[in-house]
């Protein structure tokens, strides 16, 4: 067992699949410097300048052009710099990168990757802050991939850019420089649509997506002090949604508790437990409870940020009423 | 053999190629338009359904185009596509299928006319959103260049095309990169029932390929032989690396922005007019000059059996059923 | 008691903003023409072209300069043609019109209203037959509104128009010619955040969005006769939403399916499904059902499309489904 | 009084405003430097938080350029908005308070540097989005256009902004409708780490004006004199309805991209030719040229003062609270 910085998975995972495969290549935002977070570092060396291509400030035009390259032969990878931008692309992506194949009676592959860092944290404003992970999951065509450790930013990684179809990597900007376990298994593709059972437990499910897994796993660790066993699952994608695994736990447990950093109105949460009541009705104890941000833009002011963020403390409550019965 | 009569044999056989090259253009460009009408009058007959937009008048614009690509060329068309996908030669009893909404349609059915794609001939895709195309034909120019293949991209759109944003963002990035692109656009004066003008303040769009330094003409699009010429250049400069051109076609279209369109914005006292500048009777004038031989009624004739043809098989096709409701979402 | 067509409430509501407010003012491709729709027709003779402004295919930077226009004393009004194309313009409505007020605490309005087409119908295909709301339900500080008869897009238009928050105003395309009973309250605007129950029962709920609840409607006179007793509730709004409404039905009922022609799988049925079950978790005799569109793109073959298209006969099922315990 | 010695009256009254003014001028200019420098030491410190881009060096434009407004006139920001907002006349002290994420700042810490907003001043807003705030500005030209207003509108973008499609959208729409908006492009060479050079080979951005008919220059933006001037036709004209104007500002920020910003992308060794060409020096030497009296240290110093001043007061203010998190989402 070793352990590895976030990003670090990813530049392994780009530079392997770079390495692997021809068809692989990269456009975005000052990516032949690193971007602003360094995700692609040193890959210009290595790669030339027409496989690690460096774009203006034009993301629609570089999101469809990426479609386009990927029409004839390509896998490119986009790095938008942050979701609050891709935005500016929903066009290309929605209306060509998810639909071509479909529209086109399955004559078209579109294996285009869009990797955008998303999250809130250092004060960085509303549009800098925003996780948008419930449009995308909206939208069919698209695989959405949530990592939440740096083993997964690889295996997740590999698996989005050698997948034929068009898959959102979204990156938590708060994940980036810390490290994690890495283990036997790493370096090999992670399927997409598989969740993992973080933490088993026997009382209480917690369903988080992203930098919320850490803080389930936390808030685990400290109510099994108290004798309340807590099972953490990370569906590592949102799309496809691995409904299965979240329906065993849930049907186990009877308890559950949806967390994402997103605003909850509308959140992917929605969709979990929609899914959830549905499939293990009978076997709920309680109402299941979401966590996540309130219905407002992210504040840019550190304290207001700090009061707005959803986190361990967040989880813990919703953990402890729902156990409590007292939704 | 002398080498003199060498050489005349050898000019002989390449003005008999160009010869063959201008009535398979003549050719295309009956079928198309047999094939537009009667797809018209298949939507007033409720046959075909959704949104149509016919190309009516304009096809000297994308037959002169497609006429000097290679099969492995790639096109990216527009909402107003049938021409386009015709011209790079696709089988309209796909294309008809598809239209009628058939599951031996090139789509199956699911695209329709405004997004169809017929990739096995280099036709990439249509698209519903106007401009949508260009930053997808644009791509397809990067990965040519970067594999180091001779292949070359074209996309074509309209006048309307050029006010959005995509454009503008489009056209510098072909320029920056140098790729391997031709744009064609098919300036026919009108965006739905708005005219030019009263979109822009820019008179000739090929202004737009100037700001870039990228080569830039400004032709009659509804000469035929004027379009494959132009577009000859650009695609021997694209192919040899000299990077993007522009051309900005100017046509109109003889029928309404879509089918069942009123078209009380246009004066149509003037359709008399447009239709005297008919880009087909016009490149059949061209080609008698040119001495090339051709019987006008046998070949628009034989255009319309084809279509006739096609039609007849693209109906009996089978309709898509549940199966396929769901299916193809992922690849 | 008299008739009236969808979209001649939609002109209606457009005239009197017009004539009682001179800051009302309208952007729009060919809108001075009446759009394709003709929502808008002759009110450029009436207004004049300052006020009813054609614009070029630049959907991002129309709605943005709508919002624009808003923080300084306007209130616009922006026809986006299909709500496929406001995928274009969603940086502008999400990064501005939505965050001003918020991001600028309270100094700027931002009174706009976009109107925008959508739904599933004649086999126009998957670039003009989308329903997005789920998207805009997710940002904060949007409105949005999904009027489902004559009456409502009258006076839900007038509320938007005067709405101080940016309200998005979507008008499914197969309601525009049909025409609906206009009732004694007509002509005053109705708020934004109230649902109304559309006919009341007492076997089960169900809540519809938009032309659904027609079908809904259709579907309860028919199951009435079978003795089953169907109450459908009409939200209005998705943003706000009147959850207190549907929560008080669903609580009376026990069983609930929602229903809306969107893509289910992170739909606003989602939202409303995980709200019911987390308010009226004891009164539930049974899963709460979803009725939508299936996980792919909008086929443009009409044979594929009416398969595809939810309606009627899935609300049907479903409520049987729910009835018999059978879910 | 003869009227010629009336005309000698008006005319000494008229230089005592203009210097009246250009000494203001110097008085703002010092003032945004003295703010921003200590701004970064602040954010250094841990006072400040978040993503802050300072305008350091480029003074000499939008001081220049706000010198000639209205107060009614509105200004919409970008990014690197500080120098903006004091040049429309922001109060310091909310300034401050708003980049330490204060309530008493002027969005009571909910939009910070990017999006700080002073509409009282004609302020409206800054922005997160590249060439987010260019459309915005267009918008309220309409507005005041439709309401048949003398107000005009500003927008300032950099460089990087003109390969947008919101730019060239908006151009185009501004140019059409003849709307009262100038356009400053603050050109420093740079979007993030990236030369202008890599995003488009367009060499002088006012050809994209050009295209469209605009009025535009390509000035020393280093030179407030300059931009003073150049703005002060092109709010004339946008006033008396003569339509927009695009003013291409060559300038370099003398700092990263953002505080934090190691800079390794750029030659620090020209560090020192830049500074020579500090826009506040500059500006000084032309005042003394022009005959303009002021006390360079005391000018400094009083600006620095006032800045702490506003810093005091600005740290002193209240953090917000629960209360605020989610309130003012809905007008
Ligand atoms: C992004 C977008 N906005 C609006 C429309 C509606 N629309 C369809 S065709 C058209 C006009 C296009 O004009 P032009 O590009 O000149 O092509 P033409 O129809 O003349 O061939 C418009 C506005 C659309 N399809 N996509
Ligand atoms: C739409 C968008 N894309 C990317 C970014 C990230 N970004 C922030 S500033 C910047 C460079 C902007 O360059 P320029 O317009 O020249 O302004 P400058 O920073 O030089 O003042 C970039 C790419 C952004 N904020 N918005
Ligand atoms: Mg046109
Ligand atoms: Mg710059």
């Amino acid at each position: 067992m070793s352990r590895r910085r976030f990003v670090d998975g990813i530049r392994l995972a780009l530079r392997e699949e770079l390495e692997s495969d021809p068809d692989v290549c990269l456009y975005g935002e000052d990516i032949t410097l690193g971007g602003p977070f360094g995700a692609t570092r040193d890959l210009v060396d290595a790669f030339g300048e027409d496989r690690i291509r460096n774009t203006p400030i034009s993301e629609a035009t570089v999101v469809g052009l990426a479609i386009g390259a990927a029409t004839v032969g390509a896998r490119p990878v986009v790095e938008v710099m942050f979701v609050d931008f891709i935005t500016l692309a929903m066009d290309q992506l929605v209306n060509h990168g998810a639909k071509l194949h479909y529209m086109s009676g399955g004559q078209i592959k579109v294996p285009l990757t869009i990797r955008s860092t998303f999250g809130i944290g250092g004060g960085w404003g509303a549009h800098h802050s925003q996780s948008l992970e419930s449009w995308l999951m909206h939208v069919p065509g698209l695989k959405v991939a949530m990592p939440s450790c740096a083993a997964d930013t690889r295996g997740l990684l590999q698996a989005s850019i050698q997948d034929d179809s068009p898959v959102i990597f979204l990156e938590h900007r708060g994940l980036y420089f810390t490290s994690q376990e890495v283990g036997d298994d790493d370096g090999k593709p992670i399927p997409l649509g598989q969740a993992i059972v973080r933490r088993t437990g026997a009382d209480v499910t917690v369903v988080a997506l992203s930098q919320m897994v850490n803080d389930a796993l936390t808030v685990a660790e400290k109510l099994a002090t108290e004798g309340i066993d807590v099972e953490v699952v990370d569906p590592r994608t949102v799309a496809p949604l691995d409904i299965e695994t979240i329906v065993e736990s849930a049907r186990k447990t009877g308890r559950v508790v949806v967390a994402h950093e997103a605003v909850i109105s509308g959140g992917v949460g929605a969709e979990i437990v929609a899914q959830i009541q549905r499939e293990a009705f009978d076997y709920l104890d309680a109402p299941i409870v979401r966590v996540g941000a309130p219905t407002a833009p992210v504040p840019a002011a550190p304290a207001l940020e700090d009061l707005f963020a959803p986190g361990g403390d967040e989880i813990e409550a919703a953990v402890r009423a729902v156990v409590q019965g007292a939704v | 053999m002398s080498s003199a009569s060498a050489k005349n044999k050898a000019a002989a056989a390449q003005e008999t190629a160009d010869a063959d090259a201008l009535r398979a253009m003549l050719d295309t460009m009956w079928t198309a338009r047999a094939f537009e009408e009667r797809a018209s009058e298949l939507y007033a007959e409720g046959e075909i359904k959704g949104l149509l937009h016919l190309g009516i008048g304009q096809e000297g614009v994308s037959i002169g185009a497609c006429s000097v690509l290679d099969p492995g060329d790639v096109v990216y068309g527009t909402h107003r596509p049938h021409v386009h996908a015709i011209a790079k030669g696709a089988d309209i009893t796909k294309l008809m299928a598809e239209l009628a909404g058939r599951s031996t349609g090139y789509c199956g059915g699911k695209g329709g006319s405004m997004h169809v794609a017929a990739p096995e001939v280099g036709f990439i895709t249509a698209t519903g959103i106007v401009a949508g195309n260009i930053p997808l034909g644009l791509g397809a120019a990067d990965e040519f260049k970067r594999r180091g293949s001779k292949k070359i991209a074209v996309v074509f759109h309209g006048d309307g095309a050029s006010q959005t944003g995509s454009f503008h963002e489009s056209i510098n990035i072909a320029s920056l990169w140098k790729l391997p692109l031709v744009m064609i656009c098919e300036n026919n004066g009108w965006a739905e029932f708005t005219p030019l003008s009263s979109h822009t303040n820019v008179e000739r769009l090929a202004v737009h390929a100037e700001t870039y330094g990228i080569p830039t003409v400004t032709i009659d699009g509804n000469d035929a032989f004027a379009v494959r010429e132009a577009v000859a250049v650009a695609v021997e400069r694209a192919r040899s690396g000299g990077g993007p051109t522009f051309i900005e076609c100017l046509t109109q279209r003889l029928r309404g922005h879509y089918e069942g369109d009123p078209g009380k914005y246009r004066e149509l006292s003037q359709l008399e007019e447009w239709k005297k500048k008919d880009p087909i009777q016009r490149f059949m004038v061209a080609l008698a000059e040119r001495g090339v031989e051709f019987d006008a009624d046998k070949v628009e004739q034989a255009a319309r059996d084809r279509v006739e043809v096609a039609i007849k098989e693209a109906l009996a096709g089978p309709l898509p059923t549940e199966a396929d409701v769901a299916s193809q979402v992922y690849a």
